[in-house]
């Protein structure tokens, strides 16, 4: 397909200990337009949450990214399958360009047998080939996505760990774990913190002591990014793809976003920012609008032509809410409630139900206590 | 006059504030954003920021910092959002505020409460559903409560911010909007329960012996059993799980003769089992004219999906076949 | 043909390596120290700082990054210098590896192997002494073993490294000098064990549940027993602690009519807890002809002392005592 | 007591975003005498430890601090009673400066009624008046350190912490945590790693990504001190007391230094160092011949004085190893084993032996199931 030159703004990066990425790169027109439509079908999967959330379609914790899609999408235009990416419970756009359907990201929600997770998981604990979860305990997929590299250089791979994790996580002590044995064993990481200025409710500034985040490998170079432009994003991830392909170690990214709902769907988000801060950058730096200037600046693609993507795109979330919705839950029987605590052919003999007569044996696939 | 759990646990902790400049609220987004749960609602305000300290997401880091202060004579109250995230911290509660006192022989303190919720709340998934009362239950040093009710909650937590001892105080986060009746004394800035089962509901028939959100299914239970079988259960809050009852739970068991015991941890080395293998150690279990079930947690890790998350904990029902099972009843 | 423990461990490790280029040994002090018991030594030699790895002290870090490559379909072997250390990379254990599995709906595997030694050597300390085979056994999704001779050691430990789950193999340092007759198939490479009891010695009249080391001490109590009080007891050695072999047991009881437990757990909660639950809810309970009573770590954090530290853990006086006061002899 | 002017030399220290301390500085004769003095007696009792281990009076770990003695020794005299100081297991000296008595260290270690933890704790937990332990969790103590801190803060004493660890312990996670806590709480918290240069069998270089151990705070002022000499020592320790006593928050120390012996006493040292390189830094760096050296220079004492010093000192460890050795252990009585788990008079009502009939009751003071 055809390409056009993209020449980022000088603010867009800012680099720790390293020369920043070029500004100017190529690119071709089809891949700008889907990113642009991957967003847009991310932001709507996010809104169909909101909703079925509302709806009571989906229950316990659910945290949205809107607002921050160009991260999602910037990565995954910028690795191959090959590379591993593992992130907190913000994981649905990930699931997505990971290659998890929207209707299954949406079942999984729901509850549904037809989920990522056949409904085990819920919005925190979505999976995809190469996509190593939605991890619940802030922190704690820090050292597993080292893991992830450790297995890349391992295997000897051509291909890295995107290991995502928040500006609130990112004082946990687990990380500071990860970075020293990323640089000891020179492990092709890429911890990629999402800064999006609050962790629950506290902003940045009053839970880490440096908010530089960029900066928090120390003896790991570092790069910040305009994680709210979805071409600095990629850029700067297919930059760190190549660093740590390249045999120079783990680097630390710093995406600098802004979460436009509160943390989760208890959160109304507005306690602690106030409603100019959440508007002001919406208006001025939401990923969509921003990519679909430049579609059009480059004329790439023509208001009408985007009216019909942003069409097509709610139609397609509708139309996967809809098959989401019609799959059935798993069967509320003991022998799902039991399957995958083991590995099938290698679980221990009987599992507990809540009472003895609810044990379940797997020789027998039946009940232990039964006749 | 009725109090939520929440409004219980606020007014203990407020008071306790009040009482002893040397008590103070450590956590995560409990000053600014009055608690993830809004137990510490308005603590903030009326406290400041010394006394109401808001932390990063570094659980280890502020359970240690909190016990070093303890070790200085300062009276920390710890909450962990939940008792999930006080895993990356078991170490600290431990090894450093468990273990000390002894190590030292005596000679260093550590007067502190770790709370929180424990346990599942409604969809939350494996990573945020575990219950930790056997685990801290086992751990000599710590002392472990359980409340149900909002007088237990308040009784229970001045006391335990009074022990000088390390206290680890499990609440239920699908509690604390529940209204419970609330005695006169309880009211009192001076009211403090001892760790002590309580009997919710006397009865003659069978004893279920159990702790926070499962009294109210055990008495749901218990209701059942009464009108539609003629069953007269005995329901026994036991409140603290380490110390563990065991006096009342025998003295239930030795008018009724059978027993069951109720639980949301996993099976295995639960409350019910430590239970069982008690009565067996004492003379209850002469008493015993059926053995004793345990209706527990289910042998796996959370599931999301109602449709199974609904095997995963006692609800009512189940408590009734475990009682009509010990009954020998249909 | 006899072999110590930390041979047997050894081999098993070795011929896992040569075997599977995916398994790899990862730890403090394991490469070129050769462990801190010298578990692994030589395997740096052999194998090369690829597949032996040595890691900064940073429990949770290593874990959490073996896990994460077991993710990716590697084998790791993770060496806790002691189990003790594990707690501060319980989380990853527990939340990361154990429930991952489940969590994903089985489409992602987690196939890793925590090992080490577990519980007190003499003279450690409350920080250094505590058993977690109850806490780890507690979990759905991890398998537990407790290996006591070398041929258990090498059995187990093959097996635990082939299975496709995670699995928590708890070692004991004072038994690794120790040396064991071997089979002939045990030198086999291909030698595994099922995660099944062994009756270690047959006996009619009391069985005594033990493992690791207190098999040792139960051997030495039952010789007591017979030589000098005519007692003829079976001991069995558990082997796992999750899958819980209770056929095995119930099978002795039936035979026996009388049982006691022995662990060196802090009492509450423990091995003997469940235990006792679960002969409760089995036939088991019918063939009782005395109450189970259980030996155990008694509720104290480890003191330093011997004269202390003697009365922390059981012994083959207190074995004896207990079977005497179970089967009512003087 | 007459005073002397000392001059360190410029490689004493190496500063990290803060002006080193002064080289020189003025210090009381009888001062230097008193360190010479203690750090004697530190190593002549570690020397009194050694022996008792091999003649198996001591057991389990033990781990000693030939070396660095001039740490315990340079910190105490820096700080006041007021202050913290809280450590790892390697703390026999820092006891015997915080004021326990010789005897009562050695008792504890020999398991005896007499130690400073009644023979419950052992080598690695001793504790005194503002000493917080002799912790044996690596890295545990460090937030533990930065509570010691807080509590100052919270009491608004001129007061501070030093909270000790070693070069393998400053990777571990919870020692970040506690640098952010204390930076955002702006704690009065010294972060002062023992940089020994082996964590075990480990090799500072093999276990750190960065072994500038006074940089590892990052966003928190550093500075490396030559912990083998006294004076540098002491000087450095003044310095930081100052700093975080007058409120500029906390600081990382690092002081080099060298242990002599094994890690502990099942390790000879030697694997996985050459001879030479302990036989170089006991002859070059010695901190106790270093000062001998200073005051024979200073003519603060002569060869004669300073030979008769080594030998009381010998003679009181001696004296003071007999008295533990002769006081007794603790009796071994099971109201004793159960004594201290919790505080007198708000034990829980019993506490189970090995089996039932050996359960504890408080109330009874006795047995709990035995007439
Ligand atoms: C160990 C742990 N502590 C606390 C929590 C509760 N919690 C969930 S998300 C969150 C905030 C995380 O903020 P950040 O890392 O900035 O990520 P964001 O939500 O902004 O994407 C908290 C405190 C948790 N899940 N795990
Ligand atoms: C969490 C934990 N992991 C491992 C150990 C075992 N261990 C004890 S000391 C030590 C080495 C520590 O080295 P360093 O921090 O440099 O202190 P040093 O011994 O040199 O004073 C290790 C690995 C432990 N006690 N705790
Ligand atoms: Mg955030
Ligand atoms: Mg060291």
């Amino acid at each position: 397909s055809e390409t056009v030159k993209i020449t980022l703004p000088e603010t867009s990066f800012e680099g720790y200990m390293l020369d920043i990425p070029e500004l100017g790169f190529e690119t071709s027109k089809q891949s700008l337009l889907q990113m642009y439509k991957d967003m847009v079908i991310i932001r709507r999967m996010e809104m169909a949450c909101d909703a079925l959330y509302k709806a009571k379609k989906i229950r316990g914790f659910c945290h949205l990214s809107t607002g921050q899609e160009a991260i999602a999408v910037g990565i995954e235009n910028a690795i191959t399958k090959k590379d591993s990416v593992i992130t907190s419970y913000r994981c649905h756009g990930f699931t997505y360009m990971r290659g998890g359907s929207v209707k299954s990201v949406l079942a999984e929600l729901m509850g549904r047998r037809a989920g990522v997770s056949y409904g085990k998981g819920g919005s925190m604990h979505l999976y995809a080939e190469g996509f190593y979860g939605g991890n619940g305990i802030v922190g704690a997929q820090v050292p597993l996505g080292a893991g992830l590299g450790f297995a890349h250089q391992y295997k000897n791979e051509d291909a890295c760990s995107f290991t995502l994790y928040g500006d609130g996580a990112s004082n946990q002590g687990q990380i500071f774990e990860s970075y020293n044995m990323a640089k000891l064993f020179n492990l092709p990481v890429i911890f990629a913190c999402e800064n999006n200025k609050y962790g629950m409710g506290t902003a940045a500034s009053r839970s880490s002591a440096l908010t530089e985040y960029y900066k928090r490998g120390q003896y790991i170079p570092g790069l910040k990014v305009n994680g709210m432009d979805i071409l600095a994003t990629y850029q700067a991830s297919k930059f760190a793809r190549d660093w740590c392909v390249s045999g120079k170690g783990p680097l630390v990214l710093e995406y600098e976003t802004y979460r436009y709902g509160g943390h989760s769907m208890s959160d109304p988000g507005t306690t602690y920012r106030t409603r100019e801060e959440i508007q002001h950058m919406r208006s001025k730096s939401d990923p969509i609008a921003g990519l679909k200037h430049h579609l059009l600046e480059l004329s790439i693609a023509t208001e009408d032509e985007i009216k019909a993507y942003d069409k097509a795109a709610r139609k397609y979330v509708e139309e996967q809410v809809a098959l989401a919705d019609a799959a059935p839950p798993p069967d509320a029987k003991l022998s799902i409630l039991f399957e995958d605590v083991y590995v099938k052919g290698t679980e221990v003999p009987t599992l507990r139900g809540r009472i003895p007569t609810d044990t379940w044996d797997f020789q027998k696939n039946d009940f232990a206590n039964r006749t | 006059k009725t109090m939520t759990v929440r409004d219980a646990l606020n007014s203990a902790i407020a008071e306790e504030l009040d009482r002893d400049d040397d008590v103070f609220l450590i956590g995560e987004e409990v000053a600014q954003y009055n608690g993830a749960y809004k137990v510490s609602k308005g603590l903030l305000d009326r406290f400041g920021e010394r006394r109401i300290i808001d932390t990063p997401i570094t659980e280890y880091g502020f359970a240690g910092m909190a016990i070093g202060a303890a070790f200085k004579g300062l009276k920390p109250i710890v909450e962990f959002m939940s008792f999930n995230f006080s895993l990356q911290a078991i170490d600290a509660v431990v090894n450093s505020a468990a273990k000390t006192h002894y190590m030292s022989g005596g000679t260093q303190t550590c007067q502190i409460v770790f709370r929180g919720p424990n346990g599942a709340a409604f969809g939350v998934a494996a990573q945020h559903s575990q219950d930790f009362s056997a685990w801290y239950g086992s751990i000599p040093g710590l002392k472990v409560l359980v409340p149900y009710s909002a007088e237990d909650a308040r009784g229970l937590l001045k006391a335990a911010i009074r022990d000088p001892n390390p206290v680890v105080f499990l609440e239920n986060e699908l509690l604390y909007g529940e209204s419970f009746e609330m005695s006169e004394e309880s009211f009192s800035p001076d009211f403090t329960l001892p760790y002590k089962a309580k009997v919710e509901r006397e009865g003659k028939d069978i004893s279920i012996i159990t702790y926070t959100r499962n009294v109210e299914f055990s008495l749901k239970a218990a209701e059942i059993l009464s009108q539609q079988h003629g069953i007269d259960a005995e329901v026994i809050n036991l409140r603290s799980i380490r110390p563990l009852d065991v006096e009342a739970i025998v003295k239930s068991l030795k008018k009724t003769n059978h027993l069951i015991t109720v639980e949301s941890t996993f099976p295995s080395f639960g409350v019910g089992s430590e239970i069982v293998a008690q009565i067996m150690e004492s003379e209850g279990f002469d008493y015993l004219d059926a053995p004793v079930k345990r209706v527990t947690g289910a042998d796996v890790p959370t599931p999301y999906a109602k449709e199974l998350e609904d095997f995963a904990f006692p609800d009512p029902d189940t408590i009734v076949r475990a009682v009509k099972e010990t009954l020998s009843v249909d």
